[in-house]
């Protein structure tokens, strides 16, 4: 599937986001070049998401992750609306 | 909103005992099931505490001015186990503590369950309480679980710690 | 140092029952048998309770650096008792919480035994850390309790908690 | 036993004190215009305490008590040493 130039990203949806994208997760297929900022722009059109990005964490393969880090074909991505636990 | 867009996020991929081997090694699990008290105190016992501090978050019948009826919570199992380690971990080093354990518990709750856990054992007893209550404030800041709650009128809405 | 001058302040006057009574009713008994806490958690329930904080108060093995075989605490009841209900009272009126009971055992104990235990319930948590702190610390101060420590030499002494 | 000149004051103590007075408890008949600063004064010199009245509390009948408090015949008084729960 992937070539040289893109990668394949499981995207993990929770909470609100998952209502939004109307499902737990999917996997997307984009350029190696793509950053997360980038990547959830291309999610918030598609889903119609709406929080900005601003308001969101972001995590990769399972730890939380700065939004400025790269990621790699095979990568799990989760972006993460504010919590509520406790 | 249905339910099945959450389905995973409801319930735990490890068993009971899993979910206590990693609070007893890590310090924090999230479980789908009632919280045992007993075996998490279990988990804490040293002869050099003298003092122990827990707290227990439970699900209130009102949220504001509005009657709740029950909760729902949602959790990202692998990165609240993640992150639980490292909080528990950087408690040890803030804190003059001997141990601490916590756990969230996810899944449909009744009013009076408890929802989250946190025990902290120390010599003395101020870094108990300090530790406890860090430790909590971290989990609400930053473990990824969300809730739902919902009413008697059938609505119900997402809840955030930061509003 | 014989046991005879101290025999009437290692017991309690009162029956268990009357004892979880008393906590039930003023929020602070002494005791002289080990506390359950169960019974005393049973006080505490509210479905309007959002955040449960208690202390356990346990005999450890050493203070400082020696390595002590057992405590015993010794109590003026009645005095106790009197300034206990005060305590409590002053804490709710202090601090936003729901109900507060706190318990001090007497007698004889070894180590790992619960010697003061207190538990709070508010609506939200931050009242619950305060005010089980606040009693704690106000017990500590003013409930007529004292403690000898003995050690493994045979030695004892009676401890202060102003140094 | 007391007349209106006199009056009995029953005297509890605890601690380091019912050690050096050797008893839980004892009556004792003073004067009624005696304070509590005097009443400790003279159980001190009788049982040789090592402690100043500075450093003790006093409690009327169950409560405590300041040391300015006046007591009456059939009261009982305690001396309270630094206490050490928890």
């Amino acid at each position: 599937m992937n070539s040289d130039t893109t990668m394949n990203i499981t995207i993990l949806y929770f909470a609100s986001l998952a209502d939004e994208a109307n499902c737990q997760t999917e996997t997307v297929h984009v350029d190696t070049s793509t950053s997360l900022t980038e990547l959830y722009e291309q999610l918030r059109q598609k889903h119609h998401f709406s929080q900005p990005q601003q308001q969101l964490r972001v995590a990769i393969n399972d730890y939380f992750a700065h939004w400025t880090d790269t990621i790699h074909d095979g990568d799990s991505v989760a972006f993460i609306t504010p919590v509520a636990g406790g | 909103m249905t339910d099945n867009v959450h389905g995973q996020s409801m319930t735990i991929k490890r068993s009971v005992d899993e979910v206590y081997e990693i609070a007893a090694r890590d310090g924090f699990a999230l479980l789908d099931t009632a919280i045992d008290e007993n075996r998490l105190k279990a988990m804490l016992e040293d002869d050099g505490a003298g003092a122990f501090v827990c707290f227990e978050g439970r699900v209130r019948n009102h949220n504001n001015a509005t009657q709740v009826e029950r909760l729902t919570y949602y959790g990202y199992e692998d990165l609240a186990l993640n992150q639980g380690r490292a909080i528990i971990a950087e408690a040890k080093e803030r804190f003059e503590i001997l141990h601490a354990v916590a756990i969230h518990r996810i899944g449909a709750l009744e009013i009076g369950d408890v929802a989250v856990w946190v025990g902290v054992v120390s010599a003395h007893r101020y870094p108990s309480f300090d530790a406890c209550r860090w430790i909590l404030d971290t989990i609400k800041a930053d473990i990824p679980v969300w809730k739902q709650e919902y009413y008697d009128n059938a609505d119900s809405k997402w809840l955030s710690n930061n509003g």
